[in-house]
């Protein structure tokens, strides 16, 4: 036994955003362009847990009738895409701000979030989280964590079109 | 003077437009800033912070009440200014 | 619009053990035996969600020291795998029920949950939970909720095997 | 009579078997067995549920503490009986 091996290096961060779709392809170029995979085998075999969350574009989104505005009553209807709308370069810093603030307060071995820019067509994913840790508990707080606190502090905005 | 706030999403789409402009005076803080936009454009109020907790972007990171904020334009040295709230990432 | 849109389908459930541990080619071959698969198209696009929890043999296991039992004082050793021990055929029926009323609970479109049965070594995947849902929320809290219970109604053990 | 209760995980290891008997009276409770087995095996009391609230598998399912068990050998109609405590998947 070493006492390296007890040692908690920092995690591993990345945020990125990307343009259009988030495809395997693309997400496998982001991650390699930072120098890194994820999995198990490249961090010492500490990863007890490996989490994905995949946002993607519902066919469904609310929809504000016309002549109530915006914060009025909703109803339904069917969407051809969402177009994700970035302050930049602001939105990247935030996310990657985000990302080391979530990855240090749980205790996380790494975290790499990947988000659209643009056009989202219904049925592809704008949204890619993946978390890796040591142990299920702090992994899936993590994951929760940075969901919500991406609703708040990334300037983000989706601009739905319809059918 | 004028400071001109970038606006985005639900936001943007309410008032027709990227950006509004308030008139301040001197050199206003985030809080007056705030308070400006609440007075001179009632249409955005749905999306605008109180003006005590709130909020602004300033040069591109979040700046709190007391932070004071250059006006005019940005290619005169003022400061560039968003108003963030309403995001929809995810 | 069709009525038949907005009809919540019950959800789709798969829960299986497996020899040895999961890796991908065992884990499509499951869910194709099944007759499905998991994706945004074949359900009507209306998941925005999708979740995967991977459950990974660490490195590092709690160690009972000789002469104080289990639940005594605990140290960490190096691991070469753990052994998985199933009650046969409960694990797997309980595993399915489970999954069933946490995928109801919570009003999921898809849940799957695949187990390792014997030894998983260390860096292999011994547990594979994988969500679809409308949206976030209820995904992320039938994962928590999946995995807490998990370790309190399914009848699997493991043992582990030191270096 | 007796019941023969499966036992797994940590409690197999402490007790080095995977199955211990229990004497009972008559066609016990889970709760009478799961008393039996505090009683006549003070070494699986760390794995034991409290009688009044524990469950025990009888026949593969969980069953509450006034479901009733056959005793005797499962080839001669017995209940199958099992300790399901301290589980570990995942």
């Amino acid at each position: 036994m070493n006492a390296s091996d007890d040692a908690t290096p920092a995690p591993r961060v990345l945020a990125t955003i990307i343009d259009g779709p988030l495809t395997r392809e693309r997400e496998v170029d982001a991650l390699a362009s930072h120098g890194w995979t994820h999995g198990s085998a490249s961090r010492g075999c500490l990863i007890g847990a490996m989490l994905r969350f995949e946002g993607v574009v519902r066919r469904r989104e609310p929809y504000a009738r016309p002549g109530e505005g915006v914060g009025g009553a909703t109803d339904e209807r069917d969407l051809l895409a969402l177009d994700y709308n970035t302050y930049d370069p602001m939105a990247e810093r935030e996310l990657l701000a985000l990302a080391r603030s979530v990855a240090e307060r749980h205790g996380l071995i790494a975290l790499s979030a990947l988000h659209s820019r643009g056009r989202v067509h219904v049925g592809e994913l704008s949204f890619v989280l993946i978390v890796e840790s040591a142990h299920r508990a702090e992994g899936l707080a993590a994951m929760t964590d940075f969901i919500d606190r991406l609703k708040q502090d990334v300037p983000i905005w989706k601009r739905p079109v319809w059918r | 003077m004028q400071v001109e706030v970038l606006i985005f999403g639900g936001a943007a789409l309410a008032a027709k437009t990227d950006r509004v402009t308030v008139e301040v005076s001197g050199a206003p803080s985030v809080r007056e800033v705030l308070a400006a936009l609440h007075a001179q454009h009632p249409a955005l109020k749905f999306a605008l912070p109180p003006p005590e907790t709130g909020r602004l972007a300033v040069n591109q990171a979040f700046a709190a009440g007391s932070h004071p904020i250059k006006p005019g334009p940005l290619d005169q040295g003022g400061d560039e200014v968003a108003l963030i709230t309403l995001v929809g990432g995810g």
